[in-house]
């Protein structure tokens, strides 16, 4: 609920949803681009939530934070860089905030051109430099309600 | 001047603050960072980055903003 | 409904699916994955039919045939050199047969493994392996029900 | 011996036939090509691949299976 009100307000897109990215969003998502038949692929990325072990304990949720101001100017320059680079119609992102289940998805990121060749460089750009340009902090809770910061590698 | 100093993720649990105004006298981000320290003596040896104006910078630049972001290891996706 | 009788009698999942591929099939496929909490990447190919122009004259629709035993050998095969090649914790492939029309999705590859690397060149090896090896034709039908015949480069 | 012959895609609409019995008395594909191509002239010039046992072959191999497929190129995806 919070992600519309503040997309009315900014008058433009947030990439950030509180909470798990639910299957039916997706679908959304997908079936909005029916009208557009320009395109001839699209490539989606769906990040999960894994339930790995660390010493016995298992994960059970990450909490994810942001530093937002920051997220987003990123997310707008990885846009930019994306659709320079290669030759999309169009690209979405949408990342979780807050708890996300073991099993749930997280990060939901769609390209979409009108031939294949340029969706699959362009999706795993899109995703390393996510991983590696935007401030999001992962807390992985366990089982018992201890729990780790995580770090992508 | 006074700086506002914002904590991310496992720094804001080190902490126990998401943000302080903290008043500065010198000039670099190294020289904030001291009394970073200073006032957080947790934070010595964490692995963390600064942000000034959404932008990373490293330890020699002028801190000309007022708002400064610590941000430990990324973890998005 | 055609597809449900054959995945039945034969105890085995059919690629083929009659007509276009409907979004809610999509989320329903990825939310049956929300138990395997050992993934941590889903990356999913959509193959989308464009409303080409040829001669001013604009693709309505593909009508979709195959030589239904041979393909089946060939995805098969596909899937097995995909599973040697790559890390993956599962895959799943389908393939529209009969008509679908512009806007419409014909083609959905679902590859899922613990960490991403893995996906994103398994995913590009499939669907390059789909339009190569397997013996499926495409009919591009007119708006004036003129035709020609796909071919893929 | 007696081949069922089956045409898909293009072929199929060109021969206005999806499926035949021929009669071969010969041996290789391409000998069995000069029977199809002569019951169906639309045929010379099209470009297209046989299939015997689910598997591409080349004009010289033995035709050992009753059933054999023309398959113009593939369009799939």
């Amino acid at each position: 609920m919070k992600t519309l009100i503040r997309m009315k307000n900014n008058k433009k897109k947030s990439v950030f949803i509180d909470g798990a990215i639910s299957s039916a969003f997706i679908a959304d998502s997908i079936a909005k681009h029916q009208t557009k038949t320009s395109i001839g692929a699209h490539n989606i990325f769906l990040g999960q939530v894994r339930a790995d072990e660390v010493n016995g304990k298992k994960v059970s949720a990450i909490e994810y934070t942001t530093y937002e101001e920051m997220a987003n100017k990123k997310f707008h320059e990885i846009r930019e860089a994306t659709f320079e680079k290669y030759n999309l119609t169009c690209m979405h992102i949408y990342h979780s905030i807050g708890n996300v289940n073991a099993g749930e998805i997280c990060l939901f990121v769609f390209v979409s051109a009108t031939r294949r060749k340029e969706v699959f460089p362009a999706i795993e750009f899109v995703v390393n430099e996510i991983k590696a340009q935007v401030p999001i902090f992962g807390k992985e809770v366990f089982e018992d309600e201890s729990h780790q910061w995580k770090s992508n590698t | 001047m006074n700086i506002t100093v914002k904590y991310f993720g496992v720094l804001a649990e080190l902490t126990q603050c998401m943000e302080e105004t903290i008043v500065f006298t010198k000039s670099t981000v190294i020289e904030l960072l001291e009394v970073v320290y200073q006032k957080h003596p947790t934070l010595n040896g964490k692995n963390f980055k600064v942000a000034l104006n959404n932008e990373l910078v490293d330890m020699g630049t002028i801190v000309s903003e007022v708002e400064v972001a610590l941000l430990p290891p990324f973890s998005g996706g």
